[in-house]
């Protein structure tokens, strides 16, 4: 026995409860910002171009991760909104591991003339279809309404 | 090198935001709430302290091999790594080990009527043994280290097993 | 056992809030360790990531997220933390991966963002104490030290004038500094003693704010060093010690955490007598009495003796005992980790005679660096000396 | 470098009537016993590996060193898997600052009420987290208030009600590996039987239970191709190994077992850039392979231990770590090959799928097994005559990080 006693008394007190509850404010960072920005304006998207490797990163950076070179003001580059589902998949649960109120598809996204890809939810009328490298665009909220942030991209669809 | 002398680091990459920048949206950034919630399992030495207090007593627990009455009470000393077993009810009594006076609160907000708040090194454990807490019925004028100190505690039917069943230590 | 040198670093800008994310930090603070050196990301074997609690970045494993800012992609990488003082634990953790022969260069990263915690990290601090016993007490960071400060001066009888001589010689020492946060050449002890109190005995001006900003570090084995540098300075010792999580079930007068530490870092690198071997010091200094504090516990004086050297102007600049020149966390700010940029890499800048405008005169062989971490109770000690 | 000692609790789903700190207690004290030392008096070093996160406090290194054994000794926290903290421990002898070093890893994820958020935290929080629900909390509670003078600042609001479940990504992940490999998910599938199979001869397994293909077939899919029987369930779990240098552990009298090789790595964290190939067990197990001087692992280890925290995950690892041939994996399972009488015994312990997902500490557990398996303790689930085995560990999502162990007699 590791211990001189045990808990015995399952009426005695089991748990304490506690959180670590506290609220987030990230800045979308140098690359971010101007990609955001650019989002707030058009309905296009930005990515950035390393001149070592001469991959077209998205999302855009100001370094390239694998050269390690700075992206410099002239290598950001203008790309459409639109892009192949590479994979999806259909989620059923919630963060508490409840069923949602309704399933969601969830795919990652080639974006077209870029090297990079995006998190996307994808809005169909038919759940069962395979999307597999089926052509999709960004939906964007109003530009009114837009906030600088992933949030302004509502949804993607098939073209 | 001649460059060598100059100011090092040489430069100082990053680019400042002012807090207005923030409120007035001048730059973007993305906002989240996550939720994170525990329900940590007491264990014995923890349950027996806190049915303790729900009982009006402080309960520490006793090393034989180094002769230490423990408190708050665990189930193994961190000195001799050995297993504790010995429940001992300890008096409600101690000195003040050190204290402070507060005038922020929780969230570094400032209050007016200052907090007065530190550790009592209770009675019947070697010296420096004890637990934080408040302390009343003094003025921050009169607090000092040293200084007898006696518990005060909640009515016994608004007790639920916790450290705040204490209200706080008061002068003896 | 490798012999390990320190060939380059580097460090950004340290303001509450930064644009850049945690990544974009550690790039910034690395590339420019990297060009310091004229290294390029293949020659680099390994890297460790520095980086203090999750709660601030607010990102859960934290360390996973920075790796494409630090030069990791597609190398060994792995984050070690003990709360505040990972700012000298991570570039140990970098000496190990040399001294034990498993890489020939490693990378040490350290970032911090404390910023996004918002609106304040004091919310983050909330859960640094004890859930059953302290945090139902809603307690404020600011108390753990302002107990711990009060328990010290009671202890000694040091007046609170003599604790804030202390805030400001490092915020003199921190102008100068391209990095610093809260430099200011016309500050007085007045000041200090005037300003808020916050819990007493801490008031606004005895604490370092919280900051953004990382810092970066390149160890490199002794036998290829020559590649690199014709002038490297060594690690001569490390030490780290932890004492109990129940803080109030210790005396707060001494640190003896960081006296062990201290000790087994002399012990390697075969200093007898600290106080005359030692040429200066980077202790760690999040609120001027624990520079002090530190001071003792580093061996560097005896107890309650700090104050008075102090007083006395050994510990200035130009004294016979130098004390964070950098300007410490006080002048410079505190990004918890990041701070590494004026603990070790201060000592590496200092002894390779590389600061500039706060290069200590005289001619430094041996400084020692030290942070301070989790409740109260880790050190963390590392001695560098001239090659 | 060798492992003098190893010491663990039960696993089990909840453990309500132990404290956390208890529970690193008595696996520590069991490692400590098994190596006949005084963790007080002879222990150099002591290393954890946690995450804040998981276990609720802001800084978790200050609540280890009492039950470790630590006191006024060095000990330092390692972000990452317990097969990372082994790595560290072989470090730190190496250095000759230590002869003794104990790691500990665990799990007490009973005590988390939020799984999911945590994990969900762990994403990019700028690209991939807001794709996965509102920023706002969904029940708010216990956070920040915000003065009057500086009202909350909310970017981001939708009118969606709840978050994804962060295991999405694995849904994602399984679709690249079953379409670039030919595998099927009837192999997948095959792999959970086994593992579950196997917790039946492991006496600290949670979760054994006697399944066929059909049965994780038919059960619904969560994230398809992802289905709920390919998904470990969550498991508390506490271990500590003791290491110590060949000298100390022949002047010990212990007959070790030796850590001959390890190696771990890093890949990007943008999923937008990273294969999703196990690029990391690939170049981990390089590192590994070239330290234990192995040029040949498909013969030169008899058992392994692998990451499978979701079924497909033990088949991608194989193959990653030169155990099978791209896409060969999961024919090897539906043969009965990674059965503990099959030609590479796979997961003899039950794996995570069998034993459970123990978080930091899985990789742990994996080389708990391979020490069993070594040490001939392993009962019913012995593979005979084992020289030489692996140990695997994966970050888990959403991270593309591993460390790889090879133990030998």
């Amino acid at each position: 026995m590791t211990f001189g006693q045990k808990q015995t008394d399952p009426t005695s007190p089991m748990h304490w409860r506690g959180d670590m509850q506290a609220d987030y404010m990230y800045p979308n960072g140098v690359a971010g910002d101007k990609f955001f920005k650019h989002l707030m304006q058009r309905d296009t998207f930005l990515a950035t171009k390393c001149d070592k490797c001469k991959k077209v990163l998205f999302p855009p950076r100001m370094y390239c991760e694998d050269c390690f070179e700075e992206i410099l003001e002239s290598n950001w580059i203008e790309v459409p909104s639109t892009g192949t589902v590479r994979l999806f998949t259909i989620a059923t649960l919630n963060a508490h591991g409840e069923k949602m109120q309704e399933p969601k598809i969830v795919a990652l996204i080639d974006i077209d003339q870029t090297n990079g890809a995006l998190l996307g939810i994808i809005r169909s009328n038919d759940i069962t279809k395979d999307f597999s490298g089926k052509k999709v665009k960004a939906i964007l909220r109003p530009k009114d309404n837009r906030e600088g942030t992933l949030k302004d991209i509502l949804y993607f669809e098939e073209i | 090198m001649a460059d060598e002398k100059k100011d090092w680091p040489p430069y100082a990459p990053g680019t400042y935001v002012r807090e207005s920048d923030i409120r007035e949206k001048k730059i973007t950034y993305t906002w989240w709430e996550p939720e994170v919630q525990y329900s940590w399992s007491l264990g014995p030495a923890m349950s027996k302290f806190l049915q303790g207090l729900k009982a009006g007593k402080i309960i520490g627990i006793h090393c034989k091999r180094c002769k230490r009455v423990i408190v708050p009470p665990r189930m193994f000393c961190e000195y001799c790594y050995g297993p504790t077993d010995e429940w001992i009810e300890l008096p409600d009594t101690g000195i003040i080990e050190t204290f402070s006076i507060s005038y922020l609160d929780a969230d570094a907000r400032r209050i007016e009527v200052p907090i007065l708040v530190g550790v009592v090194d209770l009675d019947g454990t070697p010296p420096h043994h004890g637990f934080m807490h408040y302390f009343g019925e003094m003025s921050k004028d009169e607090i000092k280290i040293g200084m007898k100190v006696k518990a005060v505690w909640k009515p016994e039917n608004e007790r639920e097993g916790s450290i705040t069943d204490i209200k706080y230590f008061k002068p003896l | 056992m490798k012999e390990v040198a320190v060939i380059g670093a580097g460090m950004t800008l340290f303001r509450r809030h930064l644009q850049e994310t945690g990544k974009e930090l550690s790039y910034l603070a690395t590339k420019m360790a990297m060009e310091d050196t004229g290294i390029q990301k293949d020659e680099i074997d390994m890297v460790v990531m520095g980086s203090a609690p999750d709660a601030f970045d607010g990102i859960h494993m934290k360390g996973e997220n920075l790796i494409d800012g630090s030069a990791a992609v597609g190398k060994p990488y792995v984050r070690v933390f003990n709360g505040g003082g990972t700012g000298v634990f991570a570039p140990i953790a970098g000496w190990w991966h040399v001294a034990s022969g498993v890489a020939d260069i490693c990378l040490v990263v350290c970032e911090e963002k404390m910023g996004n915690c918002y609106p304040h990290p004091q919310t983050a601090f909330r859960h640094i104490w004890d859930p059953i016993l302290d945090r139902p007490l809603n307690p404020n960071l600011i108390w753990l030290f302002a107990m711990e400060m009060n328990r010290y001066m009671n202890a000694y009888n040091i007046k609170k004038e003599d604790i804030a001589r202390v805030a400001v010689k490092n915020k003199r020492n921190a102008v100068g500094h391209p990095c610093a946060q809260l430099a200011d050449p016309n500050i007085t002890v007045d000041d200090v003693l005037n300003s808020e109190v916050m819990a007493w005995p801490v008031q606004r001006l005895d604490v370092s704010p919280p900051s953004d900003g990382a810092a970066a570090l390149i160890f490199c084995n002794k036998d290829i060093v020559h590649k690199y540098t014709d002038d490297p300075i060594y690690v001569g010792g490390v030490g780290w010690n932890i004492d109990s999580t129940m803080w109030t079930n210790r005396d707060l007068t001494f640190p003896r955490y960081v006296a062990n530490a201290a000790k087994m870092a002399y012990k390697k690198a075969g200093i007898v007598n600290p106080a005359k071997e030692i040429d200066f010091a980077e202790p760690y200094d999040p609120f001027d009495y624990k520079e002090l504090h530190h001071m003792e516990g580093l061996l560097l004086c005896k107890k309650g003796e700090a104050p008075i050297l102090t007083r006395e102007g050994v510990t200035q600049r130009d004294g016979d005992l130098p004390i964070c020149p950098s300007g410490g966390l006080l002048g410079v700010g505190n990004p918890i980790a990041a701070t590494m940029g004026q603990k070790v890499c201060e000592l590496y800048w200092q002894l390779a005679g590389k600061a500039g405008k706060r290069q200590i005169p005289g001619d430094p062989r041996v400084g020692v660096g030290q942070a301070w971490g989790d409740i109260m109770q880790m050190a963390t000690v590392m001695v560098l000396r001239r090659g | 470098m060798c492992v003098i000692g190893i010491g663990h609790t039960d696993f089990n789903s909840m453990t309500s009537d132990i404290h956390w700190k208890e529970f690193m207690y008595e696996a520590c004290n069991k490692a400590y016993i098994d190596a006949g030392i005084n963790p007080r008096k002879d222990v150099g070093s002591f290393i954890t590996c946690a995450e804040d996160y998981w276990e609720g406090f802001s800084i978790f290194d200050e609540f280890v060193p009492d039950q470790v054994g630590a006191l006024l000794r060095p000990c330092c926290t390692v972000c990452g898997d317990g097969l990372y903290g082994l790595g560290t421990a072989y470090m730190q002898i190496m250095t000759e600052y230590f002869d003794i070093v104990a790691v500990e890893a665990h799990s007490k994820v009973s005590d988390l009420l939020t799984y999911g958020d945590i994990i969900l935290h762990a994403f990019n929080p700028i690209f991939d987290r807001p794709v996965s629900g509102p920023v706002e909390r969904p029940n708010y509670g216990g956070s920040p208030e915000y003065p009057a003078e500086s009202p909350k600042p909310l970017v981001g609001s939708s009118d969606e009600k709840e978050r994804i479940h962060p295991y999405f990504l694995a849904g994602l992940e399984m679709q690249h590996y079953l379409k670039t490999t030919g595998t099927t998910e009837e192999q997948c599938a095959s792999v959970v039987v086994k593992n579950k199979k196997n917790a039946f001869f492991n006496p600290y397994a949670d979760y054994e239970a006697k399944l066929t293909v059909e049965d994780v077939m038919n059960s619904e899919y969560l994230f398809k191709p992802l289905k709920k029987y390919d998904i470990s369930p969550n498991v508390d779990g506490a271990m500590c190994f003791v290491l110590a240098d060949d000298k100390t552990a022949k002047d010990l009298g212990i007959e070790p077992i030796y850590l001959s090789g390890f190696g771990w790595c890093s890949e990007t964290p943008w999923l937008a850039t990273r294969g999703m190939d196990a690029e990391y067990a690939k170049k981990a197990a390089k590192m590994a392979y070239k330290m234990a001087g192995i040029t040949e692992p498909r013969k030169e280890i008899c058992v392994a231990e692998v990451d499978d925290r979701f079924s497909y995950k033990e088949l991608q690892h194989l193959e990653a770590l030169g155990l099978a041939r791209p896409g060969e994996a999961g024919q090897l399972a539906e043969e009965g090959a990674l059965e503990i009488d099959g030609s590479m015994p796979t997961n003899m312990s039950g794996g995570a799928i069998g034993v459970g997902n123990c978080l930091e500490a899985t990789g742990m557990q994996k080389a708990l097994e391979i020490i069993t398996q070594l040490r001939g303790h392993a009962g019913k689930r012995q593979v005979p005559d084992v020289e030489r085995g692996l140990a695997q560990a994966w970050r888990f999502l959403p991270s593309g990080s591993g460390a790889v162990a090879i133990f030998e007699r």
